[in-house]
């Protein structure tokens, strides 16, 4: 096979888990198990004298490509910086909220069916969801609602951009000829 | 035929053609013909043929077909019509009606091409993959979020399927947009502490927004996280934070 | 800094997002804009001229490592993808919003002339599209655009690189019957 290499370092760049020797010869039908160590090998040089920002390495009985150890705080740097994703439960939380505010968090959590006080936590301090005030009730509970900064993250003029169930709706069921 | 042959034998519509302007493109480029110069009788005539073979082919034809041809029998008709000499410079070629939407089609035709050829990712070119370890963690140290506003209606859709019809409620246009008032006095108020309710109806201007400013500070009361006040002597009505 | 180019193909490696030039100066504290464009264009000649199994691409406003094209076959085959291609439909009604941002769900369908709902839903979800508002028209309908995502999967640095319609029409003209 022409450029042997090249094609299992893009398998290996392509791979979330280590490859085998036996996985790589499988995917490229090759017969030669000499020649797919030979490229392992050779890429495995390569890493190291030309000075890459990763290596080969030899993990639990198969090949993966890690970043260099000597870079970890570049690397961990950036990973810390990047956008968080919100979890499930902190979407649906988040999109009670929004469509149902002002909202007390018993409401929050009847319709949740679980406890949601540490997601609230976690969205307040996101600056994502604010208190508007607290109801006259026992406990005086606390009322909440969505702020500016909820419109910024999804990129709204204001509330009014919120899609209704109806816009949903309307638009009707998925297309399937274009699953995921 | 009982109805599982006629299952067997449903073709789907979108197989062949995704809809009239696809079926036009069709017999255009089939018959080599200028879409500038289109000769109307023998491409109605083909289109015809493919409309009945549908039929006969049991497939479910949408609306649009049969809109499709009977625009293409009014050029026809209008176009045996004896031109009048004097009106002549101005009449516009009856076709036009179909020449413009066919042009503006092929042109996204064309477009989707070229986006079908691009290097697409996850299928020609893919990037490195982290698997099941990618979720990304709640807590982040700058607490910039990531999320898409369909998802969060996904998510709320989601919840409503799942909870009991007696808890369903109306969410439409007008209950948002009250929600979206609601919202912006909550600014006001957190800025200030209190505001006049002139204030509040001052930059309106039409109906429906005083009744949507009216809702909301209604709501507000309802739900206590305002208090409403009048001055004694003044008669003006302020609104407090609760 | 020792070895700029190595440690920024490390930050690549391990992105998942592509990086623009200043997100790679915050995460390495450099001041030097040039010496990162430098680093980014010598890397990309090294993964060329070395043949390895990626290539950087200048996308959705940053910098990415990407497999290349050639080796499509392979990747595709370790990773079993299902066809993720989008439909012909949805490629037509993506160009519809692609070239004419911001568009009404009737301007859609009034170009494609038949429903568009489910395939709109479809690219929603996606994330290839998304709703930018809403036009101030009875019923006050959903306003769509393109997004970020768009750019990244279709492989562009930002939307002046989809060819003008003209252009298009005058290649398109180049093969009159091409077949659908």
């Amino acid at each position: 096979m022409h450029n042997l290499k090249a094609i299992i370092e893009s398998l290996l760049f392509a791979s979330d888990t280590p490859l085998t020797v036996d996985k790589i010869k499988a995917i490229l039908e090759v017969k030669d198990r000499n020649a797919v160590q030979d490229a392992l090998k050779s890429l495995a040089e390569d890493c190291d004298s030309q000075e890459r920002g990763f290596f080969l390495r030899e993990v639990a009985g198969g090949y993966q490509l890690r970043t260099r150890p000597e870079y970890r705080q570049w690397v961990r740097r950036m990973k810390q910086s990047r956008p968080a994703r919100l979890s499930r439960a902190a979407m649906e939380t988040l999109a009670i909220i929004a469509y149902k505010q002002p909202v007390l968090r018993t409401d929050v959590e009847h319709l949740r069916g679980v406890d949601s006080g540490g997601i609230l936590r976690t969205l307040l301090e996101k600056g994502i969801i604010r208190v508007l005030g607290r109801k006259d009730l026992p406990g005086r509970p606390m009322v909440y609602g969505t702020t500016k900064r909820f419109l910024e993250v999804f990129d709204m003029k204001d509330l009014s951009d919120l899609p209704t169930l109806k816009d949903l709706e309307e638009l009707g069921e998925a297309w399937p000829n274009d699953s995921t | 035929m009982d109805q599982q042959d006629q299952a067997t034998y449903r073709v789907d519509l979108g197989d062949l053609f995704e809809g009239p302007m696809d079926l036009l493109v069709h017999l255009v480029r089939k018959n080599e013909v200028d879409i500038y110069d289109i000769p109307v009788a023998l491409i109605m005539d083909q289109y015809m043929e493919y409309i009945k073979l549908m039929n006969v082919l049991n497939i479910d034809l949408a609306g649009e077909f049969l809109v499709m041809a009977a625009t293409l029998a009014h050029i026809k008709s209008r176009m045996l019509l004896p031109v009048d000499q004097e009106q002549e410079e101005e009449e516009e070629d009856p076709r036009m009606e179909i020449v413009r939407p066919l042009e503006e089609y092929l042109q996204l035709q064309y477009a989707a091409e070229d986006l079908t050829d691009r290097n697409q990712l996850d299928w020609d070119v893919f990037i490195r993959c982290y698997g099941n370890g990618n979720e990304r963690p709640d807590e982040e140290p700058d607490g910039l979020v990531q999320v898409s506003l369909f998802e969060l209606i996904d998510a709320f859709q989601k919840i409503i399927k799942r909870v009991s019809p007696e808890h369903l409620f109306n969410i439409t246009v007008d209950t948002i947009s009250v929600k979206s008032r609601i919202s912006e006095i909550a600014d006001l108020l957190e800025g200030r502490g209190s505001v006049t309710f002139e204030d509040l109806f001052e930059k309106e201007v039409t109906k429906s927004q005083l009744i949507v400013t009216l809702l909301a500070i209604l709501e507000m009361a309802k739900v206590q996280v305002i208090r409403i006040m009048q001055h004694v002597s003044s008669g003006i009505i302020r609104i407090f934070n609760a």
